[in-house]
């Protein structure tokens, strides 16, 4: 067994997720905006093994929903930065605060 | 015969054994596997080192041949001593950094790159129960570590503040992304067949005719070394595939702005990195240790040094892509190649052998032609010159 | 042998303290770049964990998507849009202080609720997950939403290429 | 032909020089280096270099009159003479000073061509070099002084030949001097 | 650094401006592109010379016809001997002397010679900016190394020759430099063969180079380009034909012609004109004539060179520079120096299509574009 409580693992995984958050709402740069959602997702994955670690009967569970969700982080953050370059481009900005238009 | 055999086969395990036997009797026995953990990791810092230095001094002897000129022949005998006259010139060059470089990540880049570097020696197999770690996801480990080479290039090149270096930074990324797709697809094959990401294992899969059995001998694994050949020279940035450094256009690419020891430190993770990826072409493809009569230690280093002489020999003979073709020839042409060798292996699998040989064969070949057909662009044109009087 | 358990007990602990440090570079550095730089060190701190953890499977895939390939884009990105000559612009709005206020009652009653909750906790074995497991498990019992993860990630590959293409059709008509 | 195949003949034409590098002599493919200080390329007589002056016998006994033909002649103006002159101030037909900036000096050659005197020729020694590039590389009167014995060691074609154009010249001018002389006896 | 107007300032956002040069690695000296890069492609370019100018013409006034030959040699340094045949025929046009046949067969030997030399080092120099390691290059100058020690037993020097004079040449060619000229050219296609076969098919290669830095006939043309970047265009022109100067109108050979314009015709233009100039030596070694190698008329200036006053007048006289036309042009008013002397330097105007050739393209495509015309700062500079 490893010497680590489940509970330390959680609080540990929430700070990293409510760093995220906090990144996520601070931010004006998109990427910033980017690269704390990569943060919350990777806390959310830390929990999915902890749990199956610690909680769930079939041990490989919790590896599978982790390797999805690192698959979806990917695909957002591609996506996300196709939308910030086509963005740079146009606007010449990345800063959330100066795309206040719906339409341009 | 054989006894002999296997004494200088496992030369190097049962030295190591014995030294951790004697610290046995009297430490306790987490020291032991400390001690083991700490004799692995400084005789992989010294012969990382080493292997660098001479490397370089066996390119340049090499070039220098097939140039029809002498290589490095004046320090020491045959240029013995020229990697340490370099070394030394190297440690007493100033060290400049840019006026406007970002500092510290200008200072970690270098330190940063030669990191993975020696990290990737833990799961090479350099002989018969010489793997620094055996890991059972060996080669998933590899490729997870060699692809953080990134990093530190961008931290080198965005921290420069030089805008060869940042083309330079730009290219690397659009590069090693690139080929680490076709080059993770292109090892597929062999873990299919083995059974396993452990380079151990994959090495022993291919243990049979005493020794012989390697996954090149067979179309898919043919096919699968070639690709992960060009993929690997692409990824340690080495000619034809050089363009993130490439000196014509970019002076020096990401490490423009670098002299003395973090200039050389670039240099080593380089040449550490072709070391360590020829060597993982030769475990993966080449049967890694196996091979008859000579100890198993001696068959890897051997492939390994003929595939980075065949990596000098590239640097010798061709022109460097241009960023465009570079990509185009990755994604392209190396990756659906790969897809359909994944298609062959499994072909190979469930076929009785002749037709599995007959079969894969043809598919390959065929698709190779089709490839080739449909990126004409790659294809020289034909021309006729008129001569006029 | 209860040295090396305790040594990497540290070392997970250690691991957890050096992600959270980064994880504060992320979102409180100006310089972006040195955000980016710090994400990849928290994710890699993160494989150490899931190494602890005994998921040595994951913790490869993490590296190799995560930095390899997520940090990469970003910084990818971030060399496009930012400007060599490094002026600092502010890179925060001014809804910090809310914010930390909101995180920090999130954080303390959520905490609260993790220490409260009596957690089913099996007898975990020792025994490491195997990759030949995982895959027979993504084969099988998740053979769907791995099907659905490959359409996804073609449809943002797609996506992806169509939004950072360049609009030409404007320039050529 | 098929792709790939002109990338492997190009690897065979260098693998073919890495064997020829060691297998064969120098000019049929071998290593064509020649190693400096140990080996040397062959000498070729023309080969000019820095001028030089000669003289005949001693030191003293330069060709040079000090007409300052070269000076005026050299493009580069690299050359600078001063006439000797006696205790009486007369001009001696002799250089006091006779400077080359071999620094400023391109080798041209044309000093040789112009010298009517068949005293300044152009050296083949070609490792000059010195510490300081403003005097260090201005050759004076006394280094530049080589005596017509080593002129006929470097380049033995054209020193023969001006010593048969001065010998026939001397001769010519004695016949021309001895009509004279001849009825003097009387 | 003063800001360079670009001919299409298309300033978008992703837009880097580069100096290229005048330390750089592949500019052949001190030149300067200025380049403007969206990504990797280049919307703007401009050539920024002058930093090699050592006031040829100025001191070429100033000093008696003459002791202008050793000048030229510094012009297109690669190639000094085809300068000074430029600069002889201009000066005889001016003053009117004729020249010993000969001489005049020396004189094609000798330039036939600078060519190939010419030839193969520029083709090794763009395989270097391809960024293939030095091997082409080496093997070029392995092969250019015995025509230097050619140049070298014959005319004095490697490089800059100074070997022609008003009237004739300065040395003559004995039968052992005949021979050994005859060795050269004997294996020189073996050599070629080899060139060849690393290069001319491999695809890497050809993907670099095929397509990319087009100058269509008419542009080339138009911007005065001459030599082989302008007959890989496809132009037939070629002053050794055109004028038939010197005795080039007695051989027989022919003039090789590319078709699209690109870097490839560029590179392989070239090959096939070192073939030709296989052929006009062939040629020239076996008529070579017995007799002097210096005019009767010219010969006291040698000794004097300031009694060489032409009459008044003007005369241009040009050549089939390796590199393209090579004139001078050449005014005299009865004194020993020239009154006006000026050269037109195929280096120099052939780079000015340099950015007609480079725009849309990537900037690797610069370098060997710039590779491809072939300049020697000393001549585009003067």
């Amino acid at each position: 067994m490893i010497g680590i409580p489940l509970t330390h693992i959680l609080i540990f995984s929430l700070l990293l997720f409510a760093i995220g958050i906090y990144g996520a709402l601070v931010r004006r740069n998109i990427i910033g905006i980017l690269i704390s959602i990569e943060l919350i997702l990777n806390a959310a994955n830390i929990n999915l093994i902890a749990f199956s670690k610690y909680t769930s009967p079939s041990p490989e569970m919790g590896q599978i929903f982790a390797i999805f969700v690192i698959a979806i982080a990917a695909t957002s953050a591609a996506v996300g930065l196709a939308i910030v370059l086509a963005l740079y481009r146009v606007r010449k900005t990345v800063y959330t605060d100066e795309v206040n238009l719906l339409k341009w | 015969m054989n006894r002999i055999l296997g004494f200088f086969d496992q030369i190097f395990v049962s030295a190591k054994a014995w030294l951790l036997a004697l610290l046995g009797r009297f430490l306790p026995d987490w020291v032991v596997v400390l001690a083991s953990i700490v004799i692995s990791g400084v005789v992989i810092l010294v012969m990382g080192a080493v292997i660098m230095m001479y490397l370089t001094l066996l390119e340049r002897k090499l070039l220098g041949r097939i140039q029809n000129r002498y290589g490095p022949n004046r320090v020491g005998k045959w240029g013995l001593l020229q990697p340490i006259a370099d070394g030394i010139k190297m440690f007493t060059k100033e060290d400049i950094i840019p006026a406007n470089a970002d500092k510290i990540i200008h200072l970690l880049a270098p330190i940063v790159i030669v990191v993975p570097a020696f990290m990737i020696f833990l799961v090479v197999p350099f002989g018969r129960g010489m793997t620094a770690a055996n890991l059972n996801i060996g080669l998933l480990y590899f490729i997870a570590v060699s692809s953080v080479t990134t990093l530190p290039i961008f931290m080198g090149s965005w921290a420069s503040r030089n805008k060869y270096s940042l083309l330079g930074g730009m290219r690397t990324a659009a590069q090693m992304i690139s080929y680490e797709v076709p080059m993770t697809l292109s090892v597929v094959p062999v873990i299919m067949m083995s059974q396993s990401l452990s380079t151990n294992e994959i090495v022993l899969a291919q243990s049979g005719c005493s020794g012989l059995h390697w996954f090149i001998f067979t179309p898919w694994g043919l096919a699968g070394f070639i690709v992960f050949f060009l993929c690997a020279t692409a990824e340690c940035n080495r000619p034809p595939f050089d363009l993130p450094e490439a000196e014509s256009e970019l002076v020096a690419g990401f490490h423009t702005e670098y002299s003395g020891m973090k200039f050389a430190l670039f240099y080593m993770a380089e040449y550490m990195n072709a070391f360590t990826l020829c060597g993982i072409a030769a475990t993966l493809f080449l049967g890694g240790w196996q091979g008859p009569f000579l100890p198993s230690w001696a068959w890897f280093f051997g492939k390994t040094f003929i595939l980075i002489c065949v990596m000098i020999w590239f640097r010798g003979t061709f022109p460097r892509f241009r960023v465009d073709q570079l990509m185009g020839f990755a994604w392209k042409f190396l990756l659906p190649l790969t897809l359909i060798n994944i298609l062959v292996a499994a072909l190979w699998h469930f076929l009785p052998p002749v037709w599995a040989w007959l079969w894969s064969a043809l598919i390959l070949v065929i698709s190779f032609f089709i490839l080739v057909k449909l990126n004409i662009n790659f294809v020289p044109e034909k021309r006729v010159y008129t001569l006029e009087s | 042998m209860p040295v090396l358990e305790i040594a990497v007990k540290f070392g997970i602990y250690a691991a957890m303290g050096t992600v959270l440090i980064f994880a504060l570079g992320v979102v409180t550095l100006r310089n972006l770049f040195h955000c980016a730089l710090c994400l990849a060190a928290a994710l890699i701190g993160t494989a150490v964990i899931y190494l602890g953890l005994r998921a040595d499977f994951l913790a490869g895939i993490q590296i190799l998507l995560y930095v390899g390939a997520v940090v990469t884009l970003v910084i990818f990105a971030i060399m496009l849009t930012e400007h060599l000559a490094g002026k600092t612009v502010r890179q925060n709005n001014s809804q910090s202080l809310p914010a930390v206020i909101g995180l920090a009652a999130f954080v303390a009653i959520l905490a609260a609720l993790i220490v409260k909750t009596p957690w089913p906790l099996q007898a975990a074995s020792h025994a490491k997950i195997s990759v030949m497991e995982i895959g027979q498990a993504l084969m099988g019992t998740y053979v769907f939403p791995f099907e659905v993860i490959s359409v996804i990630l073609i449809a943002a590959l797609i996506g992806a290429v169509v939004i950072a293409k360049k609009d030409n059709s404007g320039e050529q008509s | 032909m098929t792709f790939g195949w002109g990338v492997f003949k190009g690897m065979m034409v260098t693998l073919k020089n890495f064997v020829t590098s060691y297998a064969c002599k120098r000019d049929n493919g071998g290593i064509f280096t020649v190693q400096y200080p140990e080996e040397r390329e062959k000498e070729f007589e023309n080969f000019r270099n820095f001028p030089f002056l000669v003289y005949d016998g001693t030191p003293d006994k330069v060709r040079c009159v000090a007409c300052g033909i070269c000076e005026r002649e050299c493009p580069t103006k690299c050359i600078h003479i001063e006439m000797e002159t006696d205790a009486a101030g007369k001009p001696a037909r002799k250089p006091a000073v006779f400077d080359i900036d071999y620094g400023l000096c391109m080798n041209c050659g044309l000093c040789e061509e112009v010298c009517p005197f068949d005293s300044i020729f152009m050296d083949c020694a070609f490792e000059v070099a010195a510490a300081e590039r403003l005097d260090g590389l201005v050759f004076h009167k006394k280094a530049l002084l080589k005596s017509n014995e080593y002129f006929r060691k470097v380049r033995p074609a054209l020193a023969s030949a001006i010593d048969q154009k001065r010998k026939a010249a001397e001769e010519k001018k004695k016949a021309q001097a001895q009509p004279p002389e001849a009825p003097k006896p009387q | 650094m003063e800001t360079i107007p670009f001919s299409k300032n298309t300033d978008t956002a992703e837009m880097l401006e580069i100096n290229f040069g005048p330390q750089h690695p592949s500019t052949h000296g001190v030149f300067r592109m200025a380049v403007q890069l969206e990504g990797e492609k280049i919307c703007g370019l401009k050539p920024v010379f002058g930093y090699l100018h050592r006031n040829h013409e100025q001191i070429a006034e100033n000093l008696p016809y003459a002791a202008v030959m050793p000048y030229t040699d510094r012009l297109d340094y690669v190639n000094a001997l085809t300068n000074n045949f430029g600069y002889a025929l201009a000066v005889e046009k001016l003053a009117g002397l004729e020249v010993p046949e000969r001489a005049e067969y020396i004189r094609v030997i000798m330039a036939e010679l600078a060519r190939i030399v010419n030839h193969i080092a520029v083709i090794g120099f763009m395989l270097n900016d391809l960024g293939a390691f030095f091997t082409p290059l080496l093997y070029a100058f392995r092969e250019r190394e015995r025509i230097l020690d050619i140049f070298e037993g014959v005319t004095g020097s490697r490089l800059m020759n100074n070997f022609f004079r008003f009237g004739g040449v300065k040395h003559d060619l004995t039968e052992a430099d005949l021979a050994e000229i005859k060795k050269i050219i004997a294996r020189f296609p073996a050599f070629l063969k080899e060139f060849e076969d690393l290069l001319t098919k491999n695809e890497i290669l050809c993907m670099r180079c095929q397509n990319v830095g087009i100058l269509s006939a008419g542009d080339a043309i138009n911007a005065g380009i001459t030599g082989p970047v302008l007959r890989a265009s496809g132009v037939n022109y070629d002053i050794r034909k055109v004028d038939g100067y010197s005795i080039y109108n007695r051989f027989d050979f022919q003039v090789p012609l590319g078709k699209k314009g690109d870097v490839y015709d560029r590179y392989y233009v070239r090959i096939l004109e070192i073939r030709q100039s296989l052929k006009i030596l062939e040629q020239a070694l076996a008529k070579i004539p017995q007799g002097e190698i210096m005019n009767k008329k010219a010969l006291p200036y040698l000794k004097m060179p300031r009694n060489f006053k032409p009459p008044v007048g003007e005369a241009y006289g040009r050549i089939e520079s390796p590199k393209g036309e090579l004139g001078f042009y050449v005014v005299s008013d009865g004194t020993p120096q020239p009154w006006r002397y000026h050269v037109r330097a195929p280096s120099l105007i052939n780079l000015t299509a340099l950015e007609e050739m480079c725009l849309g393209q990537k900037v690797a495509d610069a370098i060997v574009i710039l590779g491809s015309i072939d300049i020697v700062l000393g001549e585009t500079d003067r």
